[in-house]
């Protein structure tokens, strides 16, 4: 299940659907939450900004993808935009497999893919005030190496 | 005719969010980047950027995709989200 | 924090407490399940048998080792002992980090050596009542070599 | 006196849980294990199984790892918990 909305979501719910199968035993969950020092600067608040469509097509791929390199049993995708404050959840990937080097795998699959093929965009506001992008990171892409061997 | 959607930076930049521009015959991104250019100084600057990323009808492409009638091209700087 | 107890825990408890610090941007968790199917025998219940003392010092042993590699803002690890039924929670661990790439590795690297090196046994039933005790597997022992190289 | 305990399949097919021996001077895991061994064939077929895992004073060790008095030596099989 994929999902990009404005409103909070609740780990103990999605959890409880990802392990809902029998034969799963093993859940990987990843959670993003806005941090308070971003690339130097003491964060307050944050806007995501994203490309409706081509989002909800891209986290699918990226989706579809790992389901073609793992035997996943259940997979959660959930992106937040807006408008979110310091400390709120903005993304979640949660993944129920048999056994646990697929789950971790998976679910760290999903969110390097994520971090550098779907069109979200980080604005975040400091404790001045001010407005700034958040420019990409160079380990974002580099992080993508590591899927590239198998 | 042809849809262009920009995002994030691009977008602020530039001061527009989508445009639309009859399509020509063997066009390509790389072609109607320079179109976009060619608007004034500030286009040029900001389309210039190394790291510009393109999409066409929502996946992401490269410079020489060819582009038809009914396309939707963004533009956008390297995603940041999760 | 680690534990090592019978009652089940609630992974929304456990969550809560690991996202707490504003410094935390990501936190991974992982929980294993006893699942239906296991080395080819159909599983109805299960019982985890422990060493008591050395159990609670292997756990801190691999948590210690887990916080010297990567910067860690809270750790939590739970295992359970004594009767499990199909699809109940065995394991927890919860990682907080400022960055996803710490905490995906710190809770992987957490579950390898546990694997390997915590006095846990399981001794499962199958649907015809029989008993039996669970055999090591082969691929928890070669899933160290990923952590050898660094 | 040296406290010997045993885990999980090990327990089961010696019958014990825990045994007490009195120390002896330089005596080693190994050492232990041949006095052990020596009990009957039964012991003697357990504990030489390949895959026995050896803790003492709750850490796990190898089979040189030399013994004093009031040492905790545990014997177990590989263990699968999580």
């Amino acid at each position: 299940m994929i999902r990009v909305q404005t409103e909070d979501f609740s780990l103990q719910k999605e959890y409880d659907r990802l392990r809902q199968l029998s034969s799963v035993g093993a859940v990987v969950t990843f959670t993003g939450l806005v941090r308070d020092i971003n690339q130097g600067e003491q964060v307050s608040s944050l806007t995501l900004e994203h490309y409706p469509g081509m989002t909800e097509k891209a986290l699918s791929e990226i989706v579809s993808q790992a389901r073609q390199r793992w035997d996943i049993q259940q997979c959660t995708l959930i992106h937040r935009v807006g408008e979110l404050k310091l400390s709120d959840q903005i993304v979640f990937v949660g993944i129920a497999c048999m056994h646990r080097q697929e789950a971790f795998a998976a679910c760290e699959f999903i969110m390097d893919y994520l971090k550098t093929q779907a069109p979200f965009w980080k604005k975040e506001s400091n404790s001045q005030g001010e407005s700034y992008w958040v420019d990409a990171r160079e380990s974002d892409t580099t992080a993508l190496d590591k899927w590239s061997g198998k | 005719m042809i849809k262009i959607l920009f995002f994030a930076q691009i977008r602020d930049q530039l001061g527009v969010s989508e445009l639309q521009l009859p399509s020509q015959d063997n066009s390509d991104i790389e072609s109607l980047l320079n179109t976009l250019k060619a608007r004034d100084n500030n286009w040029a600057s900001v389309l210039s950027r190394g790291k510009l990323m393109v999409a066409v009808n929502q996946s992401m492409c490269s410079d020489n995709m060819q582009l038809k009638a009914g396309d939707e091209v963004a533009f956008f700087p390297p995603v940041t989200g999760g």
